[in-house]
């Protein structure tokens, strides 16, 4: 009984760390993405509200927060709000299974710096960011507007189309670990000192084009597209409701999604690889925060490459996209995937 | 265990977006205008007024494809997780595994399923 | 005379290097370590060029009319002279070769003298296209275009510039930028800022 | 000018009984019957080889019976030269749609405009006003101030209980607005819905450049049928010109095309020049500065294209570095002219303030830095794979396309008709400068963006030249003197400016086609009737075929890459 509180309270606080890291982070990061823009655009960026618009982001969810709630005419309510709930929810929830860093002990507790190692890992990320089809389908549907409705059949249409890719792209990383949990995956890769970017260059590119486009970034901001649908599934969302969706798309499932791709590719927490021999960590001084901070660093590495090809790319039609996923990025993954259980056999040994 | 945090966690988060679906109603202005939940359509008057009618969008067969691939996927999974202890038989059986799948491809890709839906329309 | 202009294909290496992306990417990055060369608005202003055509003014007598148009124009219509006051003769040629003639209301009074003067000139910024023909047509260097920029406004009754107003802006006019060159513009810590690449090194002048 | 000779045409005239050949200085016209009209347009584009359509428009004279005068404009390109067929009519005219496709437009503006019948126009709708409207605008006996039906009360009033007196008590009752049941039958009768839904895009929309209202008729994402309904930005220029002065209606000619003032400023002063037949008066420098201002003009405004294409495409980026360059060339126009976009620089007889003091220096550390910045956006895009595939194949429009439609500008030259004013008539200094045309080749969205491209650089040797013809002369006047001011009185503020009888149609070379003005003059400081060739209107008319069967995001490319500017669209 003992156990089970104690477990809880871990839990509770867990959750609270993650929610408040996610929703906290993900309101800095737009920020951070105005900040990015604006100085690749020479202009510096939100200046007034704080030092150097530190309070930005405050500012700006005061004032989504206080908009008027409307509801456009012959819509459908209950989508309307469920489309916001299924986007969220999942969305946030994929951060159940990343792992921050090892295993540390606090107090005698041994703790896992995530809210909880289950072993179909990988499987649950992919299973829930396939849940964003269908906020996005019900967002554009109970719109009842037409921009909104093709909006959301473009971004349903990339959905389909690169959530295939994007499974057959990480069935090489975990042939090679042999697991399906995140933790064990990056421990894989620190045990067999191999971060699985050398071995899968193919299906890393492949997963960063998938994750662009699940994430609805450039080149493959098709669903929103400005110049031609305003902003797509979005257009009659005000107030919160209409921060909520670009937050979740452009920073959470980034985030989310740049933290995978560290986990498989990237070798996780582990500092600077050096293939098959060992690691290099110039953040040594740092002691057992280290890993904690090499992860932050990868993800953000990640995240800013992201804003970097979003401030500088044109983007794609609809079409071409969905062509370029069935035509190219899938014939790859095939190979790579049998590349990759050919050489398999030997890293494990 | 591990499923019941995730459990919490859902529903913590479930709880988060209702709040967050609600808080304008409590915060936000209130006004009337007679125009004012009118569907954004630039401006002028709607051309028809519902917009959920039958939209073709070419994304059927997409759908369909992709209910196939993710279907063979989750037969992949859990053969990725025990290759290692397959050897060369398991390699051979995913082998043909892909190239059934390969096939399905090249085949969806002939059919014309894959290409935009108004490029196979014009033929 | 006639140029061909036509496309090349993207070469392989090209294609499967991501060559083409990587040099978008490497001209945004180094542009994202450059300086900044936008005006903070409404904490920072750009002083406008010399011949800048804003609000209108009217210049006020002070011994610099041009001659001899001022006094020729002056004892053809018995204007009464004022030093401080508006230099207007009331030919009403401003108002001729305006395009929207309406957006003008002169007026001129008989003092006891038997002398003129304007008494009203309104003008109504509202209707106005900012195309100085009526500056001009002003024989006598009266109407004048200031550099004030920042116009709007909470009523429409703002926008109509009375005598008053427009002496008030000629006098400002006079004081401030009245002697200086006509140069393209003056140099300014943010136009320099904006100009910096372009190296631009304009004759000195005291201002 | 280059106007066809008399002579060419004698051998029509035996075919055609009553064709008079008319030929002046400022016009070669050729008047025929109106029931011989169409065999006669046919004769010149089939065998005389007029094939470019330029305008076509009335002129009202209430008193004549027959009462419209109406002419259409002709260029043939191999030969450069244009004619002019006039005819009279009491309201009916045959119409040339089968001929010439820009004259479906062009009827359909007269029809709007002056209530002209066309027989055999296969969908005579309004242009510009909405289908509920009943009057005839451009007609004389149509009021200046409107019908004056609504009563609209000011802000003000609303506000505070205000009464406004003096200046400000401007009468509230104001002429014609359309209701949402007006816009609406309006919309219906522009297009019949074939496929799923009908989608309007625009007059409020990010991608249409303006307040354009394109109505979508969609299956999926293609785009079944489209139309374009224009006219919310419809002032009446050409009623205006009507009753302003000549030099007066310059400042109208700013905000027609509002992104090259300079340029349109220029084709109007040249077109009243030429019809005072003082072309020569004019000084050698004043024609320096206006070729140098309106080709940093075209510059500034292909920019605004550039900038605005490459957002449509998603590369956001691109349009700050363009505002960064345009910015810079704003400062130099503002510098030079006092105004940033309603520039009014030009006046007829030469330009209204010299060039000030280190203007030359800053110009030329302006293009000597300029086509850097042009090759790093080059990098970004020209060779990007995403920009290729968005462009290459979409839209094209081929030579005889170019014809039919009357496309003039970058989007004639994109599929290589080498159509180019400044090279065919050349005005003010473009005779003396050397500058090429850049051709594309297979008429696509990316060829007339290379082709925009390269007019920017060809754009900067031009002013190279100007500036050193400039710096040659700085203390030569910038304005004609009249030889005889009592006949013809040329001042900056243009008052008493007498222009005699006459007709002329001359154009310039605008950034978005040729700007013509079809000026007719019956003598004494304002125009008759003066009608303007609006080269964006012309180049959109091809817009509904490009559209067909493509998907809703090659709109935006389309449209940006013919780069319409509704202010002179609609006028």
């Amino acid at each position: 009984m003992e156990g089970f509180v104690a477990w809880l309270i871990i839990t509770l606080i867990k959750i609270l760390v993650i929610l408040a890291v996610v929703l906290g982070v993900g309101a800095y990061l737009t920020l951070l993405e105005r900040k990015v823009a604006a100085h690749i655009q020479r202009r510096p960026g939100p200046m007034v509200v704080g030092w150097h618009g530190l309070l930005q982001p405050l500012a700006d969810g005061l004032k989504l927060l206080t908009k008027e709630d409307l509801f456009p005419r012959y819509g459908n309510k209950f989508l309307y709000n469920l489309a916001l709930v299924m986007a969220l929810v999942p969305a946030t929830l994929v951060f159940a299974v990343i792992p921050f860093g090892p295993e540390f002990e606090l107090f005698g507790i041994k703790i896992k710096p995530m809210l909880t190692d289950v072993n179909i890992g990988i499987l649950l990320v992919f299973a829930l960011g396939s849940m964003a089809v269908f906020s996005i389908a019900l967002a554009g549907w109970a719109s009842n507007s037409k921009y909104a409705l093709i909006g959301s059949m473009r971004k349903a249409g990339i959905i389909v189309s690169y959530e295939v890719v994007i499974t057959f792209a990480v069935m090489g990383p975990i042939i090679l670990a042999g697991t399906l949990s995140t933790y064990d995956i990056v421990q894989k890769q620190i045990d067999q000192k191999l971060w699985y970017i050398w071995l899968q260059p193919i299906a890393f590119v492949v997963y960063m084009f998938a994750m662009l486009a699940e994430t609805g970034r450039v080149p493959f901001d098709v669903q929103e597209a400005e110049a031609e649908l305003v902003t797509g599934f979005t257009v009659e969302y005000g107030g919160m409701k209409f921060g909520l969706f670009p937050l979740v798309e452009w920073y959470i499932e980034v985030l989310s999604l740049s933290a995978i791709a560290v986990v498989l590719f990237l070798g996780g927490w582990s500092p600077i690889n050096i293939p098959f021999l060992g690691f290099l960590d110039p953040l040594f001084f740092l002691g057992p925060l280290s890993p904690f901070v090499w992860f932050i660093l990868k993800v953000s590495l990640l995240f800013l490459f992201v804003l970097w090809l979003h401030w500088t790319l044109p983007r794609y039609r609809i079409d071409q996209i969905a062509e370029t996923a069935w035509k190219v990025m899938l014939p790859l993954t095939f190979v790579n995937l049998v590349f990759t259980a050919i050489i398999a056999p030997l890293i494990w040994r | 265990m591990g499923y019941i945090a995730l459990l919490i966690f859902l529903f913590i988060l479930i709880g988060l977006a209702l709040v967050f679906v609600f808080v304008n109603k409590l915060l936000g202005p209130k006004s009337s205008d007679a125009l004012q939940d009118y569907p954004y359509e630039c401006g002028v008057p709607l051309y028809d007024k519902s917009a959920q009618s039958t939209f073709h969008q070419g994304y059927y067969l997409l759908g369909l494809l992709l209910l196939l691939f993710d279907i063979e996927a989750a037969f992949l999974f859990p053969w990725t997780v025990v290759y290692r202890y397959l050897g060369i038989f398991g390699f051979i059986e995913m082998a043909l595994f892909i190239l059934i799948l390969t096939y399905g491809l090249v085949y969806a890709w002939r059919k014309g399923a894959l290409n935009w839906q108004f490029e196979e329309e014009s033929l | 005379m006639v140029k061909r202009v036509f496309e090349r294909p993207l070469s392989w290496i090209e294609r499967i290097f991501f060559i083409d992306f990587i040099r978008g990417l490497s001209i945004t990055i180094r542009h994202a370590f450059r300086r900044t060369i936008t005006t903070h608005y409404p904490y920072e202003k750009l002083v406008p060029p010399k011949r800048f055509r804003g609000f209108f003014g009217h210049k006020v007598v002070d011994g610099k009319e041009p001659q001899p148009a001022f006094d020729e124009w002056v004892e053809r219509f018995k204007i009464k002279v004022e030093v401080g006051k508006s230099r207007c003769v009331v030919c009403m040629l401003c108002k001729r070769a305006c395009p929207v003639p309406q957006l003008f209301e002169i007026e001129g009074e008989k003092l006891p003298d038997g002398r003129r003067r304007v008494s009203v000139f309104n003008m109504n910024m509202m209707l106005c296209t900012f195309c100085g023909f009526c500056v001009d047509a002003c024989p006598v260097d009266c109407l004048f275009q200031s550099d004030i920029h920042e116009t709007a406004s909470y009523t429409r009754r703002d926008a109509v510039l009375n005598l008053e107003i427009l002496e008030k802006i000629g006098r400002d006019w006079q004081r401030r930028r009245e002697e200086e060159p006509d140069r393209i513009w003056i140099d300014d810590k943010n136009r320099e800022r904006l100009w910096y690449e372009n190296s631009v090194k304009l004759p000195e002048v005291k201002r | 000018m280059p106007w066809a000779k008399g002579e060419e045409f004698l051998d029509l005239k035996e075919r055609f009984k009553g064709l008079e050949i008319e030929e002046k200085a400022t016009i070669t016209i050729l008047r025929i019957d109106k029931s011989q009209l169409i065999d006669l347009l046919k004769a010149l584009k089939e065998e005389k080889g007029f094939k470019l359509f330029i305008d076509h428009s009335v002129v009202d004279f209430p008193d004549k019976k027959p009462r419209f005068e109406a002419f259409y404009i002709l260029y043939k390109v191999d030969e450069k030269k244009r004619i002019v067929v006039k005819t009279w009519t009491d309201g009916e005219l045959p119409s040339i749609e089968k001929l010439w496709f820009a004259g479906k437009w062009a009827e359909r503006e007269c029809y709007d405009m002056f209530g002209i019948r066309y027989e055999g126009h296969e969908n005579l709708v309004r242009a510009f006003m909405w289908e509920t409207y009943q009057h005839y605008p451009l007609r004389k006996d149509f009021p200046l101030e409107g019908y004056a039906t609504e009563y609209l009360p000011s802000l003000n009033e609303v506000l505070w209980g205000d009464n406004l007196q003096g200046l400000m008590n401007y009468d509230r009752m104001h002429t014609y607005v359309p209701t949402l049941e007006d816009l609406e039958i309006t919309e219906k009768k522009r297009l019949k819905k074939k496929a799923q839904i009908v989608l309007n895009w625009g007059p409020l929309h990010p991608g249409t450049h303006g307040t354009m209202w394109f109505l979508f008729d969609l299956e999926g994402e293609r785009v079944y049928q489209c139309d374009v309904i224009l006219g919310q930005l419809h002032r009446g220029v050409e009623k205006l010109a009507e009753n302003e002065m000549y030099n007066q209606f310059l400042v109208y000619t700013d905000r027609m095309d509002y992104l090259s003032a300079l340029c349109s400023n220029q084709a109007w002063v040249v077109a009243v020049e030429r019809l005072l037949g003082i072309e020569d008066l004019v000084p050698e420098k004043a024609k320096y500065i206006r070729t140098m201002m309106s080709e940093l003009q075209r510059i500034n405004s292909h920019l605004l294209w550039l900038g605005t294409y490459a957002l449509d495409l998603g590369a956001l980026t691109i349009f700050l570095y363009t505002f960064k360059e345009r910015e810079k060339l704003m400062d130099i126009i503002e510098g030079i002219t006092g105004a940033r976009l309603t520039i009014s620089y030009t006046r007829i007889g030469g330009v209204r303030m010299d060039l000030p003091e280190g203007a030359l220096e800053v110009i030329r550390a302006f293009i000597k830095r300029f086509p850097k910045e042009l090759e790093e956006w080059e990098r970004i895009l020209s060779r990007n794979r995403i920009w290729l595939r968005r462009n290459i194949g979409v839209g094209v429009i081929s030579k005889e396309d170019v014809y039919f439609y009357g496309l003039t500008g970058p989007v004639a030259r994109g599929s290589g008709v080498p159509y180019d004013l400044r090279k065919f008539e050349p005005y003010d200094a473009y005779g003396w400068v050397e500058f090429d045309i850049p051709v594309g080749e297979n008429g696509d969205v990316y060829d007339r963006y290379l082709v925009r491209l390269e007019e920017m650089r060809q754009s900067l040797r031009i002013i190279e030249q100007c500036l050193n013809a400039l710096e040659k002369m700085k203390k030569a006047p910038f304005f004609a003197e009249s030889p005889d001011p009592k006949k013809l009185k040329l001042s900056l503020d243009g008052i008493g400016l007498k222009v005699p009888e006459g007709e002329i149609y001359s154009s310039g070379e605008n950034p978005r086609g040729e700007l013509g003005f079809y000026i007719y003059s019956k003598g004494g400081i304002k125009p008759y009737r003066v009608k303007i060739r609006p080269g964006s209107m012309y180049n959109l008319c091809i817009y509904p075929k490009l559209m067909k069967d493509r998907v809703i995001a090659d709109a935006v490319t389309v449209l940006a890459s013919l780069d319409p500017v509704v202010g002179e669209i609609d006028r």
